[in-house]
C-alpha cells in the first residue's frame, strides 16, 4: 500500500515472551524488509514480567504473551487496545529424558509405573508449560500420585538444564524447546485434548503512540510468510 | 595573651585551672595523671571543659553556653604526647601538611636533625625521630600560641638542647603564649618564664 | 559475534560504581560520625536491597520508575524523559543492588582509625574537607577499597532487577547478564560460554587492576609492616 | 498461610552465614598475612562468584554437585547422599554466593590496624591461637561485623542459583526469596506482599540485633571516642 | 646470661652490636636514632638481624642461617617504646594478659599507682599512666630477661623514683638480664650495673 508509506519513520515496541526470542528476531527481520521505515525493537523477558511492565506504564506497543492468563489479566485492566487481541502460533507438549536414556514412556500412564524418581516441571503456578502439563496430568487422574515427585522450575529453560544435567530423568517441555537442548530427546507427545490449547496470543496495547501500524505487525503474525518462520522453529 | 579559666570533671578528680599567659612560656609541671593533657586538650579544643572560658588575644575560643569555636580555627600548634603522626605520609609531607613558611621549615630541619628522615614514613624512624618531626610539624605552622605536651622527652641530652634553643630563639621572634608540659625540672627552670604547678586537677602557683 | 555487551555492561557497572562509590561514602561518613536517634534503623534499611531477591527490586524500581510511578511521572512531566527501558534504568538498578555493599564497608572503615590523627590536622587550620581528603579517606582507604571491589563486581553482575526495568533489547539494554540468559535460554551454548568467560575475564581484570592501583598509590605506607 | 518458608529460609541463611564467617575469616587471615606469587590472583577467584549472575552459579553447582558431576556423583556413590534439590543444596548456594562478601570485608580488616599490638601479645608467651581470638579477632571485629552482615543479608536473599541446585519443591526447599518470585510471576500480590514484608522484618531485626549485640559485647573501648 | 652478636644494615649506616648481659642490669644510652631500639626488637625477636646470633641461657634465639626463635617461645618482657597496650582491653585485662604471679601484680600495681585506672581502656588514661601499665604488663609475666625501652620517660620525678626502686628491687630478686634504654644520665647511673654507649650503631663500652 503505496499510500502509507510517508517518509517519517514509525517506531514499534514489541514485548515477547523469552521463548518467541530466536523466532522473532527473524520475523522481525523479514518483517523490515518490506517496511524500511518501521524501526522495531524487541524486548524480551517472562511473560509476567513483560507484563509487569506493561502494568507499570512502559512504553510497549505489541504484547506477544507465552500464555493466555497474563493477557487476560491485561485486558481485564484495560490495558490492550481492543479486537487486537489474536493467537499467533502454536506448540505442543512433550516428554522428555536424556539423549539414550533407558527409560521408555509412550504415555503418560507409564509415568505411574515407572521407578523414574523426580519429575522436572514448570511451576503450574507461573510457567504455562507447568499449567498445561498439570492439567494434562489432572485430566488423567495421575496428578495427585505423582506430586511428591516434582521439582519445579522457574521456566521450562531450567526443565531442560535439569534432564540434560541427568538430576532428574524426565521433564515437561515444549516442543520446540527440544531443538535448543542437545542433549535430550522426545520420549512422549502429550495428547492435546488433555489440556487447553498452547497457543501464543498476541495484542496491541491500549498506550501504544503507533496503533494502526501495530495492529499491522499483529496481522503479519498471521501471514504465510510469519507462518513458515514458525514452522521452521518447531511451531505449528 | 592565652586566658584560661576551665572546669572539668575527670574520672578520680575535677579539673579547674585559671590561669593567664602573656607573649611568654609557661611550663606546666605536675606528677602524672595531674591533668596538664587535658589542660592543652581544652585548649586546642580537642575536649571541652564543663565550665569557663578560654581566650586567645581577645577572640573567645570557649565560652561556656556559647559554640565552641572549632579547632581549625584556633591557630594554636599543638605537639600531641603521642605525637599523632599522620602514619601514611612521609615525613616531609607530615611537616608540609600546614606549614606556612618553607625556609623556616628547613632551617627547623636542619637544626633538629631530621634531614636524613625526610622520605621515610612514620613507622620507619626512632621514637625520638617522631617526636623532632611532630616538633616541627606543629612549629611550622606559625601559630598565634603553641602547646608542648612533653615535647623532649624521648631526645638525648644533646639533641634536647638544641630543640631547647630553637624553641627559646623561635619564641623571641614569635611572641606568642607557649605551654609547655615538661617532667625535666631543669629543663623547665631554663625555658619557662613563669612555672605552674599542678596536682590533681589544682594549680598552685610557684 | 557482537560485543555491544562488553561495552553496554563495562559502562554501566563503571557509572554506578562511581556514583555508588560517591553516595556510599558519605553516607557512611555522615553516619559514621554523628549519632542520632533511628541510626541503627536507618542504616538497616540502607542494607535492605541486599536481602530481597534482585527481582523484588526490580519490581520496586518499576514501580518507582513506571509511567505512573511517583518518580517516574515526574521525570516524564518535567524533562519528558522515560526510564523504562533504556540503560540508564540499568544503571539506576546496579546502582540500588550494589550500594549496601559499599555502604557497609565503608562505615566499618570510617570506624577503624585512631580520631586523633584527624585532629592533629585540624590543628594545623585544615579545613573539614581538606582532612577528609587527606586523612581520612586514605586511612579508611582499604575498607573503602573492599567495598569498591564488592560494588563493581556486585554491579557488573546485575541481573534480575536489570531485566525488569531495563528489559532485554538487544544492542540496548543487553548487558553480559542478560546475554548470558538468553544465550541459555535459546540453547546457544557457545554464546553463553563466551559471554560467561568475557564477565569473568572483566570481573577478574578489574579486581586485579584495583588492588595493584591501590597499592601502588596509596597503599604504599603499610607495605614495610 | 503456610510458614514453612520462614523457618527454612532462617535456617538455610544461618547456616550458611555461620560457615561463611568461619572460612572467610581463615582465608582472609591466611591470605592477608602472607605474600605468596599469585597471591592477587588467588584473591580476584575467590571474589569471582560475585561477578556471575546467580543463575551461572547456580548451574555450576548444578553441574559439581549434580548426580553425575564430579562431587554429586562422589557423594551419592560413598554416602549415598543427594545434595540435589534438598535444603543442603540451598545452604551450598548460600555459601557460594556470600563467601565474596566475608572475604573481602576480613581480608581489609585484618589490614586495618597496628601489628606491633599482635606482637606485644607474643611477647607476653600467648600463642598464635591466644592472639588471633584476643588480639587480631576484636580489634578486626569492625569489618568483620560488616563482613557478617553483608553475609546473612546476602544469604537470606539468594534466589537464582538456590533455585537452580535446590529446586523448588514446596515445604521441602522453598525458601521466601523463591516464595515471592512464584507469588510475584503467578499474580499472587497478596502472598508476595507479606513475604516481602516478612524478610525485610527477618533482615531488618537481624541485621539490628547484630549491632546492637556486636556494640555491646565488642565494641565498648571504642564507645568514648 | 643473654649473648648479642649482631649486625643489621638500617637505612642510614649499619648497626653492630656484641655484647654479654650477664643477671645484671645494663643501660643503652645513646642519642636519638643510634639503634637502641631496633637491638631490643631484635632480641624480642621483632625483627631479625642479617647476621650473627643471639643466645638467652645457652638458648639459641636467633642464629644465621636457622630459623629464629619465634616471639612467643622467647620468654622476654619488653616494655615498647610507645606502649602497645591493648586498646580494646581495660587497664585490668592489659595487664592480666600474661600474668604470672596474681600477688607481683597487686602488689606493683599499688607501687607504680594506677589502682585507680583499673578499669579504664588505654585511651582514658594520661601519657604517664600509659607508660607505667605497660611496665607492670611487661614485669607482670615474670620474664626470663627484661628490656626496657625508655621506661620512665613520661614520669614526674616522684613517681619515676619509685619505679626506678621498685625494677632494682625485683631485679635483686629476680636475678636475670635486664636492657633498659634511657636517655638521663643520672637514671642510667643510678640503675645500671654497666651502661653501655652506642652511636649511629656503634657500641662504645664506658
Ligand atoms: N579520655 C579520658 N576519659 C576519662 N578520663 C581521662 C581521659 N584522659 C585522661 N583521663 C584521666 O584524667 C586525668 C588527667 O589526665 P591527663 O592526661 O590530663 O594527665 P597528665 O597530667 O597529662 O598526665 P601525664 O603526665 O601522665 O601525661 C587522669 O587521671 C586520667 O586517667
Ligand atoms: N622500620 C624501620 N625501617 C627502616 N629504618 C628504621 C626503622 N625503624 C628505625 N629505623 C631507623 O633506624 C635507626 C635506628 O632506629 P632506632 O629506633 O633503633 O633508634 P633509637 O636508638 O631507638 O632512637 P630513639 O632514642 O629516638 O628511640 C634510625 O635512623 C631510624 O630512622
Ligand atoms: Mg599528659
Ligand atoms: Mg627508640
Amino acid at each position: 500500500e503505496p499510500i502509507e508509506k510517508s517518509e517519517e519513520k514509525e517506531e514499534l515496541f514489541i514485548s515477547a515472551a523469552t521463548s518467541l526470542t530466536d523466532v522473532m528476531t527473524d520475523i522481525v527481520d523479514t518483517y523490515k524488509e518490506d517496511n524500511p521505515n518501521t524501526q522495531v525493537t524487541l524486548n524480551f523477558g517472562g511473560s509476567g514480567k513483560l507484563a509487569q511492565q506493561i502494568q507499570q506504564g512502559a512504553p510497549v506497543d505489541i504484547f506477544l504473551s507465552a500464555d493466555q492468563k497474563w493477557m487476560d489479566t491485561l485486558e481485564n485492566q484495560e490495558l490492550l487496545a481492543a479486537d487486537t487481541r489474536s493467537n499467533f502460533a502454536k506448540n505442543k507438549l512433550v516428554i522428555i529424558s536424556q539423549k539414550d536414556s533407558l527409560i521408555s514412556i509412550k504415555t503418560l500412564e507409564d509415568l505411574q509405573h515407572k521407578e523414574i524418581g523426580q519429575i522436572a516441571i514448570g511451576n503450574p503456578d507461573s510457567v504455562p508449560a507447568g499449567n498445561y502439563a498439570k492439567e494434562a496430568l489432572q485430566h488423567s487422574n495421575l496428578w495427585e500420585g505423582l506430586t511428591d515427585q516434582f521439582v519445579y522450575a522457574k521456566d521450562v529453560r531450567q526443565v531442560l538444564t535439569y534432564v540434560e544435567s541427568g538430576n532428574t530423568a524426565i521433564g515437561f517441555v515444549y516442543a520446540t524447546d527440544i531443538l535448543m537442548g542437545n542433549k535430550v530427546e522426545q520420549l512422549a507427545e502429550i495428547d492435546e485434548k488433555l489440556h487447553k490449547p498452547i497457543v501464543y496470543p498476541a495484542a496491541v496495547t491500549s498506550s501504544s503512540d503507533n496503533p494502526v501500524s501495530a495492529e499491522k505487525f499483529v496481522d503479519f503474525l498471521q501471514s504465510k510468510t510469519a507462518k513458515s518462520i514458525f514452522e521452521s522453529y518447531g511451531f505449528n | 595573651m592565652l586566658s584560661v579559666d576551665l572546669k572539668k570533671k575527670l574520672k578520680n578528680f575535677s579539673l579547674e585551672a585559671t590561669f593567664d599567659v602573656s607573649n611568654e612560656i609557661i611550663v606546666l609541671f605536675g606528677p602524672s595523671g595531674a591533668g596538664k593533657t587535658t589542660i592543652l586538650n581544652s585548649i586546642a579544643g580537642l575536649t571541652h571543659p564543663d565550665n569557663g572560658y578560654i581566650k586567645l588575644n581577645n577572640h573567645s575560643l570557649f565560652q561556656i553556653n556559647e559554640k565552641p569555636l572549632p579547632i581549625q580555627k584556633r591557630n594554636i600548634g599543638y605537639l600531641f604526647q603521642d605525637y599523632a603522626l599522620f602514619p601514611h605520609m612521609t615525613v616531609k609531607k607530615n611537616i608540609n601538611y600546614g606549614m606556612k613558611d618553607e625556609s623556616l621549615v628547613n632551617e627547623l630541619v636542619s637544626v633538629v636533625g631530621i634531614g636524613h628522615i625526610l622520605d621515610s614514613y612514620p613507622h620507619q624512624i626512632s621514637g625520638g625521630e617522631k617526636q623532632r618531626v611532630a616538633l616541627v610539624r606543629a612549629l611550622a605552622t606559625r601559630p598565634g600560641a603553641l602547646l608542648l605536651d612533653e615535647p623532649f622527652s624521648a631526645l638525648d641530652e644533646e639533641t634536647r638542647k638544641e630543640c631547647q634553643n630553637e624553641l627559646l630563639r623561635l619564641h623571641k621572634l614569635w611572641k606568642i603564649p607557649v605551654i609547655m608540659v615538661t617532667h625535666d625540672y631543669k629543663e623547665a627552670e631554663k625555658v619557662g618564664d613563669r612555672i605552674i604547678r599542678i596536682e590533681k586537677g589544682k594549680l598552685l602557683e610557684n | 559475534m557482537n560485543y555491544t555487551p562488553l561495552f553496554l555492561s563495562l559502562k554501566i557497572a563503571g557509572i554506578a560504581t562511581c556514583i555508588v562509590f560517591v553516595l556510599g561514602v558519605i553516607f557512611a561518613r555522615l553516619i559514621a560520625r554523628n549519632n542520632f536517634p533511628g541510626k541503627r534503623i536507618l542504616e538497616a534499611i540502607l542494607l535492605l536491597p541486599l536481602v530481597l531477591p534482585p527481582t523484588v527490586v526490580g519490581f520496586g524500581l518499576l514501580y518507582l520508575f513506571g509511567k505512573n510511578g511517583p518518580i517516574g511521572s515526574l521525570l516524564l512531566n518535567w524533562f519528558d524523559y522515560q526510564v523504562i527501558f533504556t540503560w540508564v534504568g540499568a544503571v539506576i538498578a546496579a546502582i540500588v543492588v550494589s550500594f549496601p555493599l559499599m555502604y557497609q564497608s565503608a562505615q566499618a572503615s570510617f570506624q577503624n582509625y585512631d580520631r586523633n590523627i584527624e585532629n592533629a590536622a585540624f590543628t594545623m587550620g585544615a579545613s573539614k574537607f581538606k582532612v577528609f581528603w587527606t586523612i581520612s579517606f586514605p586511612l579508611a582507604w582499604p575498607g573503602l577499597l573492599a567495598g569498591l571491589v564488592l560494588t563493581f563486581a556486585r554491579a557488573l553482575g546485575e541481573f534480575g532487577a536489570t531485566l525488569m526495568i531495563a528489559g532485554y533489547i538487544p544492542n540496548q539494554t543487553e548487558t553480559i547478564p542478560l546475554a548470558i540468559y538468553f544465550a541459555v535460554e535459546s540453547g546457544n551454548t557457545d554464546a553463553a560460554v563466551f559471554w560467561v568467560v568475557s564477565i569473568i575475564a572483566i570481573g577478574f581484570s578489574a579486581i586485579l587492576w584495583l588492588n595493584w592501583w591501590s597499592g601502588k598509590n596509596i597503599l604504599k605506607f603499610t607495605s614495610d609492616k
